[in-house]
């Protein structure tokens, strides 16, 4: 089991480990030295697992006819991907750590598999046998791990172009491409006898157009709207308006939440030109609506006038920060057309004063609901 | 002995024809022909960039004002680029890509030792330079003004210094245990024992270069107190540019000479023992480059002081200069035994060698104190003899071994004049710079020192040197596509050689031998074939 | 003692075979002693370990059980604080259901189902080796908890928000959530298998319809966790997530809706409860026409109404949820669905009683606590009917009425019928018959316990007494002699009572172990497959796999109908029948190998899991160790080294009988 | 009474003599008057809940009985007294057939009822007054949103005791802050959750004023035994006087007083949670609480008109001692609104408790097993803190809060 080699490097790790013993007992405990004999220890226990993993110099398994140092060994594609791997990491420390982790990713995958790859050529004289053995170590994580890397790489680029081109030609598109796609695999599926030619041709052909498209893109930039709404999360509480007109912050923020109907806890109606408000349970109109304090609550708004119309919560004012300047509180819904509803959700942590009296109003309607926080 | 004929690796990547199957073929091949000529390939590429930066170099340093392409910082870095190039970038690679490709076969082993880690030191190589020069290109090298990609040069430097090293482990390895049957130590080829000497030097230099390398790194990223700033790099890792740690790759040019010369004069080398020695002798000394001790002879203070430097200097620099005469007048030797005579390669090899003298020379004078010329465009001098003399000889084993290495037999008279033309570039690539030493132009500096008078003159000639070099090596490529690409069959055995290597096909196979001879003497093959020798 | 089918060494090449090139660690060869149990694939030694793993949680689940009743003896209780009985009676119900009732059905599953369908081991014996090291481990997390700062505490439902980490901020709730996703993973691998099982390898002639009412059972419970499963794992990897890496899948503040967690958790949970007691209907099933000397009645009744059941257990969740708002007619659909499965439900109780009408009755300990199932099962049933009508319910649950509901059909359903299965198998299993005078200590002090702790709540509940309160207050226990307060109190008599009962159980194991009376080969004159072979089984279960003519297939083996008379007459004794197939054995049987790989993998797993709590490091190793047995697992060998082998191969012979497996 | 009403309490009758049989024997082992029992309703939605337990129960009891007795005589009749082995009959499938379809029939008709019950209890169309009901860990908030007709011009918000008017259709509109809870007064009508982030709809009414008595159903952590409630059902006159009384100004005391120093020693130390409705600081400015600061589900109980309530800390304990606890919880109806409206006056009150509770409230009442791990709420209390108040700070707050009537 042990091969020459590695018996040597066990040796040297028993003397060192001795001499490191006996010169912590007999020099100089804190001594240099003793770091020095137990990097010693370290790398020739290291190398003794080497060998002993790489069989380094049994002879004993390999069939006597090969000599696996006499004849070139089988090409392999991994001391370029660990070189590759290697710059990719020293790039990487002196640039972007992203490419840092790239670089480790690949330097370990390429050095796992160059090991085993390695340590297959000298299982036996056979080498479809060996590639066999290889196989079998490997191919459970290669597969997985290669069309994870595949998938990733494909979600990106496409994520990219997504990102690029306008809402309706992205849809477009991209039923088209999935309908092209669903029409190859159909053809595939169905003629046998050219899958694998015919495979061969179209999946690099696709790859590289979606390679390309994706860089395209990546460098393109996204489109504007989504650089927009990327922007107004630091638009100035000034600019939130909400009034009759469209404002560009709350229009743009479809309301994020989409509580059930259960939460709902009032429905404010507009119609006629007249503002009026329901509370569950109660199958009546009432002017004021009583929400429990600090606990997010959710009110329904129906528009059912012609024109578009928004829901106001004013909520009294507050001053900015340590500044002395008051600005008031509230906030809105999207503008809404004829007969569709939208919800506001609310969470109040103080109660309204006799100064400063809480309330919703739609803009350009007439009435206003008084909003009652105990 | 064994019969077996299939090499899976081989059988299975040998059917693809396209273009993408080639190259992966080159990417993937563990086959140290393929290995030795990627580096060859790509240091020769690196010879003609060099080449054309000294000539550009030179043709700055004529103004009084200095600033005549470029601006400082600019200039700073393609001094470094320079320097860098010319050792890393040409002279290391090339002998080791030579030694990868040639040695195997010569010392009758099927493959290299350790194929993997040879290919894995191309490319690490490779890349690595690719990162120096990224980092040169943006202001990065040492001096350079971007500190991050100080950084990436140190890193960059770091691995291609690993994959010279890596390359040089498995050149030394091939020779100490992948001999042939029979094929005593001392039996080993000149070429292969030079490319010995020249790898294990490496060996034990490398890693203290590597090791600086990482000392600065760390320094230069984390703390920039230990060495100082990047300003300081050259302080510490110039040594690994300058002589005599250049020389630990020279052994290899000598050892091409010593390789062609009984060739070429069709006789069995004479003094073989002391021929091996010389070579040996030039490695050893060198190798106390490392310890960066002062060399330079000071006959200032006592006694005692001006003896130890006095024994010092003689050794460092004094042995490699005995060493390379020795070599140089073993390997001619065989000249006096066989017939005279004068091909490509040897006109080349000895051409290279008498270059690698100048330079060794010149490296000697240099180091004596009382001639001032420390710190002087001198050492320039050195190095541009040395590294073209290399370059030189280099190309004439080129030329040697292209049978086995492409399959071709490069036009002789074309080839010729080639190293005619190389010989004049080397010269006046270099010697004008000693003169300019002795001037006291400074090392390095491009811009900021007065070239005016004859100092210009001087400059401009050491710049059209360069140019010339650059369009030979561009030749020489040109000549060997062309053979390559006409696809000229070479005979097995086209210079009617001694050594084990042309005892099979040409091209060689993947695997070089189908069946390992033993051997017996050094010229083994001059053993089978009595009749051609020439009777003493 | 097996018999080894040998590699022929004649067709393996004499080239290195792939076992010896990757030089992987080798098959053990366990002959005795502790290996022999931990690296067994063997479907009866899993079984029995499964059986000790939950007997033994059963213990600690009594004893937590015990702790609550404690505590609830009198007003004000002192005996735990607020945090550990909520500790309490959280573990008791996780430890109950998913330590005790699954792993002791499927120790049942694991031993007599092979041996019903006439199968030599289970489908895939490694996988099984697996389920029990992951129940094992499972159990470990879970348990865990109560020395590594407290248990879960959140109750087994762990409704969110109240499991989040806010709510709950002590690691517990992270254990439990560990721990059951092992233990769930168990059990889907466990029902796989199963499935696979007999869907595959029943024995020549056995149609689906021909199959032991046990096995029928079994079956039906391993769909119900194939589907229910998945839902709970989500569920718990949701709030895993929402615990250890601050997702926000129930947080309200977030927008979600804390009901989803209901929903997921009940989907799962209510088929749960018959994954819990269909084992037990299948067991009495057994026991039932054994000791009546019938065949059941209605056979394909009780198949069909036991598929019935798993499959409207899916449909009536939200009947746990009656007053978690859900709306008028979600209500009103899920309450007459519900009422809807007490109709098969009462298909097996007839079907059960009229079994028994007309036999020949023999009461011995098994069938006494058969009967017990179907008598307290019933009153069991017919108090579920009672909420099923979703008003009332909304009366009724979160009381104390609920918790009599469901234990009288837990602990009267399936505990009865658990216990009628040892007592019915013992001597199959161990060879040793359990002591009846015993026995009948253990049933009656049950049977008295049982409705003395359990009744009394049915009024405590009415009279709205809300469970899960760790302490009542004298101030709500109404007036007179017979308030709350007192039947509190017989509720906790009786918990001792019950405990007694199990006492007796146990101290009749030792009993039995010591100086048991050797079983017979068929001591209760039985019916079924299992029982053609010796007892305890040979390791590789039958000599020759049995062909099958009848439903009871044993039991038309010895006796036949007399035509004249119309009686059923004796015409061959069990040892007969079990020589004939002994005289007809198999040439080549083939066993596989131990295997160290399930037992490292779910150590793998564990650790993976105590990853999510102590940090990515544990977790990277748990990580390490679970690629690594992966491996070991799919590269081993199929079988063990010839040589390793004990004893080494005779003359060259193929077969063996050899201790391993 | 009108018709249909007559109608039902007759069917009622007839039920009830049906079940007093069988459940007689049973009932007879129950408790008397206990508070939360399910089988006294009290008002008519549980009164509709309990029509349909008068109709399940017997059915199952008679089932079961049939049943049971069936087994006893089975076990009896075929005991081996070493009669023949049966033949080996393996069922009658007409008996299978009936045996399923009795038992479907049965339940189709109890189905039937409970289909038109859980519509009936889910109606919400005549509502008379609505009333928030929110759940907290572990009390519950009742605030009364405006409703005019009903006297209420202003929010009122108040805890521990639900007040409203017997005889009318009370909607409860409940959610929760933080986990889920269950409103559950037994009897009035069955329970229903509290979940946070929805509002579910329970209606109640009480036929007579009274005390019923509840108990939070919903497992909500670690107090969730002591989350009690208690439902006042008040006269309407009654009920509109209570209204009056919580609506009234704050009245400060006299300065000097040692109640006005109890109100500084509330201002500094109970009013960062504790809302009292018109309390001013030194400045006149009204003092607004601010519990989402401190407490972790965001709220406190309001404390203006303390004294009108019964109970404190969610109901877990009494405000009044037991004597005047005895006059309420005894009243007869007609006397229930009088005892009930007449509040703490300063000899009722239970010194003791609510003295231990200022003293330290986390020792009386479970609030967080693990002080240690409150991490995830960022710190913040949950429950009432422990406020190191001296004893002599304690009789100024007892002194201050007997004035908030």
């Amino acid at each position: 089991m042990f091969t020459t080699g590695s018996k040597y490097f066990i040796g040297l790790t028993a003397l060192s480990v001795v001499a490191t013993v006996l010169y912590l007992f007999l020099v100089n405990p804190s001594d240099l030295g003793a770091l020095a004999l137990v990097g010693l220890i370290t790398s020739a226990a290291t190398l003794s697992g080497v060998s002993i993993f790489t069989r380094d110099s049994d002879t004993e398994t390999v069939e006597q006819a090969v000599d696996a140092s006499a004849g070139p060994a089988s090409a392999s594609f991994w001391p370029i991907v660990v070189a590759l791997g290697a710059a990719m990491v020293l790039l990487g420390l002196a640039t972007e750590p992203v490419v840092f982790v790239l670089g480790i990713a690949v330097l370990v995958g390429g050095g796992v598999e160059w090991m085993v790859q390695g340590w297959s050529d000298r299982a036996s004289a056979n080498a479809a046998y060996n590639s066999e053995v290889r196989a079998k170590v490997l191919g459970g994580i290669e597969y997985p791990g290669l069309s994870a890397v595949l998938t990733i790489i494909v979600a990106f680029l496409f994520s990219r172009i997504f990102l690029a081109v306008s809402k309706d030609a992205a849809t477009i598109f991209f039923m088209l491409v999935a309908a092209v796609i669903f029409a190859l695999g159909f053809v595939f599926a169905a003629r046998t006898d050219l899958r694998k030619k015919a495979l061969s041709v179209v999946l690099p052909v696709s790859i590289a157009l979606l390679a390309i498209a994706g860089v395209v893109s990546a460098l393109s930039g996204e489109r504007k709207q989504l650089v927009d709404a990327a922007r107004e999360d630091h638009f100035a509480i000034e600019h939130r308006e909400c009034g009759e007109e469209a404002s560009k912050y709350y229009d743009k923020h479809a309301n994020n939440r989409v509580p059930l109907r259960k939460a709902v806890i009032a429905t404010i109606t507009v119609e006629n030109n007249e503002v009026s408000a329901k509370m569950i349970g109660l199958d009546r109109k009432v002017d004021t609506i009583t929400i429990p304090r600090m606990n997010s609550t959710t009110v329904l708004f129906r528009n059912l006038d012609d024109s578009e119309r928004r829901l106001v919560v004013n909520l009294g004012s507050a001053k900015v920060g340590d500044t002395d300047v008051v600005e008031p509180l509230g906030t809105c819904t999207q503008l809404t057309g004829k007969g569709q509803e939208q919800v506001l959700t609310l969470t109040i942590p103080k109660p309204a004063t006799a100064e400063e009296p809480f309330s919703f109003t739609v803009p350009g309607a007439n009435g206003e609901i008084k909003l009652v926080v105990p | 002995m064994t019969t077996i004929d299939t090499h899976v690796g081989v059988s299975t990547h040998t059917t693809g024809s396209s273009f993408v199957a080639s190259v992966g073929q080159w990417v993937t091949s563990s086959d140290h022909k393929k290995i030795g000529r990627l580096f060859i390939g790509l240091s020769l590429l690196y010879a003609i960039a060099v080449a054309v930066i000294g000539a550009l170099i030179g043709f700055e340093r004529i103004n009084p004002d200095g600033a005549q392409f470029f601006d400082a910082d600019a200039a700073l870095q393609l001094t470094q680029l320079h320097r860098h190039a010319l050792v890393f970038g040409l002279l290391a690679p090339l002998f080791i890509g030579l030694a990868i490709a040639v040695v195997p076969m010569q010392v009758g082993a099927r493959a290299i030792a350790l194929p993997r880690l040879a290919q894995l030191g191309f490319w690490g190589w490779a890349l690595g330079t690719d990162l120096v020069l990224i980092s040169f290109i943006a202001n990065g090298g040492p001096g350079g003004g971007s500190s991050d990609m100080v950084d990436l040069y140190l890193l960059g430097l770091g691995l291609s210094l690993a994959g010279l090293l890596a390359g040089a482990v498995s050149v030394a390895t091939t020779v100490l245990t992948s001999r042939a049957p029979g094929m005593g130590l001392m039996d080993v080829p000149a070429f292969s024992w030079s490319a010995l000497m020249g790898s294990v030097a490496s060996v034990l230099s490398l890693p203290v270069a590597i090791g600086t390398v990482a000392y600065l790194y760390v320094d230069h990223t984390y703390s920039q107190t230990a060495f100082g700033d990047n300003k300081v790099i050259n302080t510490w890792l110039g040594w690994v540019y300058a002589q005599p740690q250049t020389f630990v790759l020279i052994v290899m040019a000598l050892g091409v000479l010593a390789e062609i010369a009984p060739v070429t004069a069709r006789t069995r080398q004479p003094l073989r023992p002391v021929l091996l020695a010389g070579i040996a002798l030039i490695t050893t000394a060198t190798l106390g480059a490392v310890t960066q001790t002062a060399h330079v002879l000071d006959l200032s203070g006592t006694t005692g002081d001006k003896l130890s430097s006095t024994i010092l200097f003689l050794f460092f620099n004094g042995l490699p200069l005995l060493g390379a005469l020795v070599t140089v007048a073993v390997a001619m030797l065989s000249f006096k035994e066989g017939r005279p005579g004068v091909n490509a390669s040897f006109a080349f090899a000895l051409l290279g060698a008498l270059m690698l003298l100048a330079g060794v020379a010149g490296s000697f004078v240099q180091h004596i104190g009382d001639a001032a010329l420390v710190g002087t465009s001198f050492g320039e001098g050195v190095t541009a003899y040395v590294v073209y003399g290399g370059l030189l000889a280099a190309l004439g084993g080129i030329t040697y071994w292209a049978p086995k290495l492409w399959g071709v037999v490069l036009d002789d008279k074309k080839v010729l004049g080639l190293a005619g033309l190389g010989f004049i570039g080397v010269v006046l690539a270099s010697l004008p710079l000693y003169v300019a030493g002795f001037a006291d132009q400074p090392v390095d500096a491009v811009n900021d020192f007065d070239y005016s008078g004859p100092l210009g003159l001087w400059n401009v000639l050491a710049g059209a040197g360069s140019a010339v070099i650059a369009l030979v090596v561009l030749a020489y490529v040109g000549l060997l596509f062309a053979a390559v690409r006409k696809g000229a069959g070479a005979s097995d055995d086209p210079w009617d050689a001694h050594t084990l290597e042309w005892s099979i096909p040409s091209p060689a196979p993947a695997d070089n031998f189908a069946a390992l001879a033993t051997v017996s003497s050094s010229e083994p093959l001059l053993d089978v074939k009595p009749s051609q020798e020439v009777p003493a | 003692m097996a018999i080894i089918e040998r590699p022929d060494t004649a067709t393996v090449p004499a080239v290195v075979t792939p076992s010896q090139a990757f030089g992987v660690i080798k098959r053990p060869v366990a002959s005795s002693g502790w290996r022999e149990w931990l690296f067994t694939v063997d479907h009866k030694k899993i079984g029995i370990m499964y059986g000790a793993v939950a007997l033994f949680f059963f213990i600690v689940g009594g004893v937590e059980a015990l702790l609550i009743r404690l505590q609830l003896a009198a007003p004000d209780g002192r005996i735990l604080s607020a945090d550990q009985y909520n500790q309490m009676f959280t573990m008791h119900g996780t430890t109950m259901v998913f330590l005790f009732g699954m792993p002791m059905a499927a120790a049942f599953a694991n031993y007599f189902l092979p041996l019903q369908i006439g199968a030599r081991d289970v489908a895939f014996p490694r996988l099984n080796a697996l389920s029990l090291w992951l129940l094992v481990v499972g159990g470990l997390i879970l348990n865990a908890s109560w020395f590594l700062g407290g248990a879960a505490d959140g109750g087994w439902f762990m409704y969110a928000p109240n499991s989040g980490p806010v709510f709950s901020p002590s690691n517990g709730v992270d254990y439990w959530v560990l721990g059951l996703q092992v233990a769930g993973l168990a059990s889907l691998i466990g029902s796989i298998n199963l499935i696979v099982t007999v869907l595959n390898m029943r024995a020549p002639g056995m149609t689906l319809m021909k199959m032991p009412i046990f096995t029928w059972m079994i079956l039906v419970v391993q769909f119900l966790l194939v589907f229910s499963l998945p839902v709970i794992t989500v569920a718990l990897v949701l709030l895993m997530f929402q615990r250890s890496y601050g997702a926000t899948f129930f947080d309200v503040s977030q927008g979600a809706d804390p009901l989803l967690w209901q929903h997921l958790f009940w989907i799962f949970g209510h088929p749960e409860v018959y994954v819990l007691i269909l084992p037990a209907f299948g067991i009495i099933s057994e026991v039932l026409p054994t000791f009546s000397r019938k065949p059941l009645f209605g056979y394909p009744f009780v198949v069909f109404s036991g598929a019935a059941i798993g499959l409207v257990g899916f449909g009536v969740w939200a009947h746990h949820m009656f007053a978690s708002g859900l709306g008028p007619v979600s209500v009103a659909v899920f309450s007459i669905a519900t009422m809807a499965i007490a109709i098969p439900t009462g298909v097996k109780v007839f079907n059960w009683l009229l079994t028994m009408w007309g036999g020949k009755i023999w009461y011995t300990t098994a069938m006494k606590f058969a009967i017990g199932l179907v008598t307290l099962f019933t009153i069991g049933g017919l108090s579920g009917v009672t909420h099923s009508v979703a008003p009332s319910d909304t009366q009724q649950t979160d009381t104390y009425y609920i918790v009599a509901h469901f234990h009288y059909v837990l602990f009267g359903g399936m505990v009865f019928g658990l216990f009628s299965g040892f007592y019915y198998w013992w001597p199959k299993v161990f060879g040793k018959m359990l002591n009846e005078k015993l026995g009948s200590w253990n049933f009656w002090l049950m049977v008295i316990g049982m409705n003395m702790t359990f009744g009394p709540m049915h009024i405590l509940g009415l009279q709205g007494q809300p469970r899960r309160m760790y302490v009542w207050t004298e101030a709500r226990a109404g007036e007179g002699f017979f308030n709350l307060g007192f039947w509190n109190l017989i509720a906790s008599i009786g918990s001792f009572i019950l405990a007694a009962g199990v006492l007796f159980f146990l101290i009749n194991i030792v009993h039995t172990a010591k100086k048991g009376k050797v079983a017979p080969a068929d001591p209760w004159d039985a019916r079924t497959l299992e029982w053609i072979t010796t007892n305890p089984p040979k390791p590789h279960n039958f000599d020759r796999i049995p062909v099958v003519h009848h439903l009871d297939e044993f039991f038309h083996r010895k006796y036949a109908e007399d035509t004249a008379t119309h009686t059923m007459k004796r015409y061959a004794t069990a040892e007969e029948v079990i020589k004939a197939e002994e005289d007809a054995a198999d040439a080549h049987i083939h066993l596989p190998s131990p295997s160290y790989w399930p037992l490292v993998l779910a150590l793998g797993i564990g650790v993976l899991c105590m990853g999510v709590v102590y940090g990515v490091p544990v977790m990277v190793v748990g990580a390490a160790i679970l690629v690594f047995s992966v491996f070991g697992w799919v590269l081993e060998p199929s079988t063990a080294d010839d040589s390793e082998i004990d004893p080494p191969s005779v003359d060259g012979s193929t077969k063996e009988i050899a201790p391993i497996g | 009474m009108d018709t249909v009403s007559r109608v039902k309490s007759s069917r009622r009758r007839i039920l009830g003599t049906l079940v007093g049989i069988a459940a007689s024997a049973t009932l007879a082992g129950c408790a008397q008057n206990a508070p939360q029992d399910t089988w006294e309703p009290k008002g008519p939605n549980a009164e509709m809940i309990h029509d349909l337990d008068n109709l399940v129960f017997p059915i199952a009891y008679v089932v079961g009985i049939i049943v049971l007795g069936l087994a006893l005589y089975i076990f009896w009749k075929f005991k081996d007294r070493g009669q023949e082995i049966p033949v080996q009959g393996h069922g009658k499938p007409y008996m299978e057939i009936t045996l399923t379809v009795v038992p479907a029939l049965i339940l189709s008709v109890v189905g039937v009822f409970t289909f038109r019950t859980i519509f009936d209890l889910a109606e919400t169309q005549d509502t008379e007054i609505v009333i928030n009901v929110t759940g907290q860990q572990w009390w519950w908030e009742y605030d009364y949103p405006v409703q005019p007709e009903h006297g209420i011009n202003q929010p009122i918000v108040t805890s521990g005791q639900l007040v409203f008017p017997a005889g009318t259709k009370v909607l409860l509109r409940e959610t929760s802050r933080d986990v889920i809870h269950s409103y559950w007064i037994p009897a009035l009508n069955g329970k229903k959750d509290a979940v946070p982030g929805r509002v579910h709809l329970l209606r109640l009414e009480a036929n007579e004023p009274g005390l019923y008595a509840g108990q939070c159903a919903e497992f909500c952590g670690l107090s969730h035994a002591n989350m009690r409630m208690e439902a006042i059902a008040l006269s309407k006159e009654d009920f509109a006087k209570w209204v009056a009384n919580q609506q009234k100004a704050y009245v400060p005391p006299a300065a000097g007083t040692v109640e006005a120093e109890g109100e500084a020693v509330y201002i500094a130390q109970c009013a960062r949670c504790h809302q009292v409705n018109g309390l001013k600081d030194a400045q006149g400015k009204p003092i607004i609480s601010a519990p989402d600061e401190y407490v972790y589900s965001g709220a406190a109980p309001n404390l203006t008109a303390l004294m009108t309530r019964n109970t404190f800390a969610g109901a877990m304990f009494d405000l009044v001692n037991e004597k005047c606890r005895a006059d309420v919880w005894g009243a007869p109806s007609e006397k229930f609104g009088e005892a009930y409206l007449k509040g703490v006056t300063e000899d009722c009150l239970n010194q003791k408790d609510l003295r231990a509770w200022l003293r330290n409230a986390p020792e009386m009442k479970p609030m967080y097993a693990e002080p240690n791990l409150l991490g995830p709420s960022d710190g913040k209390y949950r429950g009432m803190p422990y406020l190191a108040l001296t004893e002599d700070d304690i009789d100024k707050l007892v002194a201050y809060l007997l004035t908030l009537k």
